[in-house]
């Protein structure tokens, strides 16, 4: 098949050599579970259990209330000790609404419903077990997969791309899913595929994956709608946008989804999580996480349950060679720190990674000498140099203008900057401030609208107690004419 | 275990890159031209190269100081080495000490540090000290010599070098030698056209080595070529600016010399005179004063081309190098603001892209 | 043909009324910056620029010199170019409120511009036919628009970087026209008229 | 002499007939600025800015009597909207984005006076006489008319919390290298 070109990009070193080779193992089960409510973009699920309940592995213990929102199961069976606030896997460590599970270790699941056949359910259905499954993309964006999977009542579609990319370096929960669970993926594009109602599914894997590469085309040989397909490795490939132009030479419009142009992608571990969720009822409630970086000991797959503590994941992995520099969920182009090792693996975690301050190659930052090495690097057609001068300057304005918006925060900018410029952050900055201040503009118009009214209701007050006085003072009038008049006639 | 990380944005890994790299290689690069250079025009050159670097590194110092920024890291980022050398190879090589002193303190301190040093600079500031002192000081700086190789013979000593630095600068007139450049805009303004003018002087393949009289590192083309060619492999320098440059003025030159052969010189004696070659690979190249996208480069580079012919053939000034790149110098922001690369998903208007079978993929 | 080609030429950039001959200097360092508004500003000095050359060409040559009145020139001159600034503010008001907003007292201060009267007054000192005249001040004031375009866009930079407090604001503006008329000497001797 | 007087005189009518002329034509109605500056001011009339209000206070931006940086609760966002629609730059990092500021009561010692409540420009403070007043801080602007007011000082102004979803990167520091100590 033919490929097309994108823009930009880097090659930064893969490094997954580290972890490649390393078969997926479980983890042993953690004295504590803790698991957030909120691991998706949307609204936080609503607990449905209570303190002290006891519950079963799969058991639905906080459900989704919107539109766009995901179910939160239990991943084993054991008492909820508590309902409250815990640190967040994320770099700013606020607190969030978390379920604390203490397993009984029996791992008991809950009465699950007989498998069936996928292709007998009505599109709705699928739909619906996915959304039951609580599952969201796995590449670390957490979209609730079935709103994705809905796109079909508004949407044209007629291609299916699964994003194997995996194109950050260290991380390869994907390729190993690929390599060991190739049938099981492969079920779960047939679903999916199905639930879209498309003609055809791409599975585009980068070309420095062949083993995974290979079991996939394995698994497909039978499936002649499903194609896979070997694409370059270049960060960042696995960008839904840009792995959409790369197979189908189509560039999404601005501010637009891929379905715009017909076109639905799912992380292929999204795919894996649908196969067991329709055919066999089980809720998202594990997943495969790369632990890796220099400074790990034994760098790992692991399959883990959701919500155990980054410092079990650490310490099964032999903990440190060396003092990391950085820890972070995901890979190290895109990936977060967090902010303790006490944080809990969710739904969205593909990796873990420490790293040593010569993997990062990080150095103080300079100012910016305009060697436009960011603008040949950015996959988005955009000018950094001048977007982070604006930002700085505090001109946010400025910097969406030249089209901060379009930003994907891939980091391949910052990655080439010879003055190392924290780009990215910058960019992130001014999203941040741009969204603080629409809600504070939203604040406005609400207080405003309500100043109005308080205004309103003054008025009418007033008038009414003119009014009153009015009447009053009539009364009076009357009275004393009244008075008057019996006077005079007396 | 328990460690403490710093929470800073991403991405957490990056290239072995940084500013100081990128100018030791630019360093590198010019040290062939710079070395044959020395050696050509013997210890006053030698004199001039040191004067004019240490004192760019001494305005340096002294402005960051002043300015309460950090100096370390300034000084190590040899952008102040590189404005002195830059400066040194543009100027002739015997010119007395303070012509280097009065340029780098010009080219640091009006040029660079004024603006917020490192990077903020609006002209090349090399070229900024290079026009002033041209315009202020024009007898020292049109004086050229020919080539007098150190330890050659009639080449003067350590000690009379000392002197033609750092003493009286009107002893040069008995030695002084024009360049070629200069000798065509002279006799061609006596009425003498170039078949007789272009007698007796220095030939292609002379000016290809850079045996002749000129600035200290401009007169051997091949060399600066090769530094050129060494940028060019580490990607350090796009290839757009030194070729659409050297292709314009190639172009101009050509179609000149066809129409009125007699006045226009052709297009080799056009690249390898003069400061073009070492302008179009290190001057007009400088990452904080050149156009950051690849169209904007172009732009540039033709402009500069253009300017220089322009200049060269018309103006006053027998070259314009330096006028050239500090006028494109004033025009990159302009470039920057109206030549922009396409974003993805929009058109080069930057509205969204708009698929003509886009109202069949979205159902109403 | 070509001598009108080099007039132009020669009043754009060799004698450039800003960089070369330092006029109307306020507008130069007032209203440059934004690129849009000194486009806006450049167009409307380019406006008012050729059409008081040419009344004032036309007073000069159809009313001063018959009636020998040759000491009313720039009483009339100024009172020619006020009109016509007049009329340019009302035109830009109502054509674009946005731009009207932008250049502000700049606009009417057109009056003042000495670049104006500067141009009005040399026409008649280098007694320039009629077509010279438009030529004339329609080249200024390209050359005046140019070199504020270019300004523009250096201060937009400029408004971007770490200048030092010392220098940041008017001195660095002033550093870099100085910078920018030291370019622009390379014209000299380009066109010698 | 007389050619002089005659030749300006006719020059000036000549030149102010056209102008009056053009000033017929090129007519523009009204001044626009004032609603659409209204239209962005916060509108809670709280008069922080020494005017009596949003719509005072926009007359007096849009005939240049006062500063664009006039409004606390507008914030930086306001001043950035004000200086594109008026096309004035300002240097924005001289003007400082207060951390926005609620009303919080401070229910020990409140005595239920209802001064607060009656004072509040958007409603935000609830309560009846005699009862404990509380703040929606969703509502309130900030505007401090209810410390003045209290009689027992117990509502003090507090920066809103900082919650998970406004959580946003801090701007890095100004590119200046500092020393940044290695582990």
């Amino acid at each position: 098949m033919k490929l097309f070109k994108i823009r930009g990009g880097v090659h930064p070193d893969d490094r997954k050599k580290l972890s490649a080779n390393k078969a997926i193992e479980p983890m042993p089960m953690p004295k504590l579970l803790r698991i957030p409510l909120q691991q998706h973009i949307g609204a936080p699920a609503e607990p449905v259990v209570r303190k002290g309940d006891k519950v079963l592995k799969g058991q639905l213990l906080a459900d989704s209330k919107s539109v766009i929102s995901a179910a939160v199961h239990a991943p084993t069976s054991g008492q909820i000790m508590a309902i409250g606030n815990y640190m967040a896997p994320h770099p700013s460590g606020l607190p969030i609404r978390t379920i604390t599970l203490k397993p009984d270790h029996d791992d008991r699941w809950i009465e699950l419903p007989a498998e069936v056949d996928p292709f007998t359910l009505t599109l709705d259905e699928i739909v619906k077990r996915v959304a039951d499954a609580g599952i969201v993309g796995m590449g670390g964006a957490t979209f609730p997969s079935a709103v994705k999977l809905g796109l079909r009542k508004r949407y044209e579609l007629h291609t299916l791309v699964l994003n194997g990319a995996e194109c950050e370096p260290y991380l390869t929960c994907d390729d190993r899913l690929m390599r060991e669970q190739a049938d099981d993926i492969l079920d779960g594009i047939r679903i999916m595929m199905h639930a879209l109602q498309v003609e055809q599914a791409l599975i585009a894997i980068e070309n420095n994956k062949p083993e995974a590469l290979a079991a996939m085309r394995e698994a497909s040989s039978g499936f002649n709608k499903i194609k896979v397909i070997n694409v370059p490795t270049r960060y960042p490939m696995g960008s839904e946008k840009h792995l959409v132009q790369t197979l189908t030479g189509k560039e999404t419009p601005a501010r637009a989804l891929t379905a715009d142009i017909g076109i639905v992608v799912h992380n292929v571990a999204t795919a894996h999580a649908v196969h067991d969720a329709v055919r066999f009822g089980r809720p998202l409630i594990s997943r495969v996480v790369t632990v890796s970086g220099g400074a790990i000991q034994q760098p790992r797959n692991l399959h883990v349950l959701i919500g155990t503590p980054v410092q079990d994941l650490l310490d099964y992995c032999g903990g440190f060679l060396e003092q990391p520099s950085h820890i972070l969920s995901g890979g190290p182009m895109m990936g977060h720190p967090i902010p303790d090792t006490k944080v809990p693996v969710i739904k969205g975690f593909n990796g873990v990674i420490a790293l040593t301050a010569k993997e990062t190659a990080i150095r103080p930052p300079m100012p910016c000498i305009r060697c436009a090495n960011c603008v040949t690097a950015c996959p988005c057609g955009l000018v950094p140099l001048e977007m982070a001068a604006r930002a700085r300057n505090g001109d946010l304005q400025g910097a969406v203008d030249l089209g901060l918006m379009d930003c994907i925060a891939c980091g391949s900018c910052a990655y080439v900057c010879p003055a190392h410029v924290p780009l990215v952050q910058y960019f992130n900055y001014a999203k941040g401030e741009l969204t603080l201040r629409q809600r504070a503009e939203h604040k406005q118009a609400e207080t405003k609208r309500l100043a109005e009214q308080r205004a309103v209701r003054i008025e009418h007050q007033k008038k009414a107690k003119r009014e009153a006085m009015m009447r009053r003072r009539q009364e009076a009038a009357r009275k004393k004419a009244a008075a008057q008049t019996t006077e005079t006639e007396v | 275990m328990k460690i403490t990380v710093p929470i800073i944005g991403g991405p957490y890994t990056h290239e072995t890159s940084s500013i100081n790299r990128l100018m030791l290689w630019v360093m590198l690069a010019l040290l062939p031209v710079t070395a044959y250079g020395l050696y050509l025009f013997g210890w006053p050159a030698i004199f001039l190269f040191t004067v004019t670097v240490l004192t760019a590194i001494i305005a340096e110092a002294l402005s960051l100081w002043i300015a309460r920024r950090p100096i370390k890291p300034f000084l190590l980022d040899g952008s102040a080495v590189l404005t002195g050398w830059l400066l040194a190879l543009t100027l002739p090589p015997w010119a007395p000490w303070w012509v280097g002193v009065v340029g780098s303190l010009l080219a640091i301190v009006i040029g660079k540090q004024v603006f917020g040093g490192l990077g903020q600079n609006l002209f090349n500031p090399a070229m900024v000290a290079r026009v002033a002192l041209l315009i202020s000081f024009p007898l020292q700086l049109t004086t050229f010599v020919a080539p007098h190789p150190l330890f050659a013979a009639g080449s003067p000593g350590f000690m009379d070098s000392l002197h033609v630095t750092f003493g009286h600068a009107a002893q040069l007139d008995g030695i002084s030698s024009a360049t070629l450049l200069g000798h065509i805009r002279t006799q061609l303004s006596q009425g003498i056209d170039l078949s007789k003018a272009l007698l007796n002087q220095p030939s292609l393949t002379q000016l290809l080595w850079g045996n002749t009289a000129g600035s200290m590192g401009e007169t051997s083309a091949l060399l600066i070529l090769a530094g050129g060619l060494l940028l060019l492999a580490r990607r350090i320098i796009s290839w757009r600016i030194p070729v659409a440059m050297l292709a314009t003025v190639a172009v101009l030159a050509t179609i000149m010399h066809m129409l009125d052969p007699l006045r226009y010189p052709d297009a080799a004696y056009h690249l390898l005179s003069g400061s073009l070659m070492l302008g179009a690979f290190f001057i007009a190249t400088d990452l904080v004063t050149s156009p950051v996208t690849g169209k904007g480069q172009l732009l540039y580079a033709v402009g500069c081309g253009l300017l220089i012919y322009v200049i060269r053939s018309w103006s006053g000034f027998p070259e314009g190098v330096a006028f050239a790149v500090l006028l494109m110098n004033a025009l990159t922001p302009l470039i920057d603001y109206y030549i922009k690369p396409r974003v993805y998903g929009r058109t080069h208007r930057g509205e969204p892209i708009q698929y003509a079978d886009e109202a069949t993929s979205k159902k109403s | 043909m070509t001598e009108y080609l080099l007039l132009l030429l020669g009043t754009a950039l060799v004698n450039n009324v800003v960089l070369v001959k330092f006029l109307g200097l306020c507008p130069f360092m007032g209203v440059s910056n934004k690129v849009d508004s000194a486009l806006g500003m450049g167009l409307a000095t380019t406006f008012v620029l050729t059409l008081a050359a040419v009344a004032s060409w036309l007073l000069e040559f159809y009313v001063l010199q018959p009636l020998n009145l040759g000491f009313l020139r720039i009483l009339t001159f100024i009172l020619v170019i006020a009109a016509v600034v007049q009329f340019t503010e009302m035109a830009v008001k109502k054509v674009s409120p946005a731009l009207y907003q932008v250049l502000g007292i700049f606009l009417p201060l057109i009056t003042t511009n000495c670049a104006v009267l500067g141009v009005a007054l040399l026409n008649v000192q280098q007694h320039h036919g009629f077509v010279e005249s438009v030529l004339y001040g329609f080249g200024s004031a390209v050359g005046f628009t140019l070199v504020l375009l270019i300004f523009s866009g250096l201060r937009e930079r400029l408004a971007l970087s770490d200048v030092p407090k010392a220098f940041a604001g008017a001195p660095i503006g002033f550093i870099v026209a100085g910078l920018l008329s030291l370019a622009f000497m390379g014209f000299s001797g380009l066109v010698t008229s | 002499m007389l050619a002089a007087i005659t030749s300006l005189t006719i020059l000036g009518i000549a030149l102010g007939y056209l102008l009056g002329l053009a000033s017929r034509y090129l007519k523009v109605e009204g001044n626009p600025l004032q609603a659409e500056i209204e239209e962005l001011l916060p509108g809670s009339q709280c008069g922080q800015c020494g005017y009596p209000g949003c719509t005072a206070a926009a007359d007096a931006i849009a005939n240049s009597q006062a500063e664009i940086t006039i409004c606390p609760p507008g914030g930086l966002a306001l001043v950035e909207k004000l200086a594109s629609k008026l096309g004035v730059s300002i240097d924005l990092s001289s003007v400082e984005d207060k951390a926005p500021m609620v009303a919080f009561v401070n229910e020990a010692l409140c005595i239920g006076c209802t001064k607060c409540f009656k004072q509040c420009p958007t409603d935000a403070l609830a309560g009846g006489p005699k009862q404990i007043h509380t703040v929606i801080s969703d509502a309130c602007t900030g505007c401090e008319k209810c410390v003045d007011i209290c009689p027992t000082e117990c509502v003090a102004m507090r920066p809103v919390p900082i919650t998970l979803q406004d959580w946003h990167w801090p701007k890095p520091d100004a590119v200046v290298v500092t020393q940044v100590s290695v582990v």
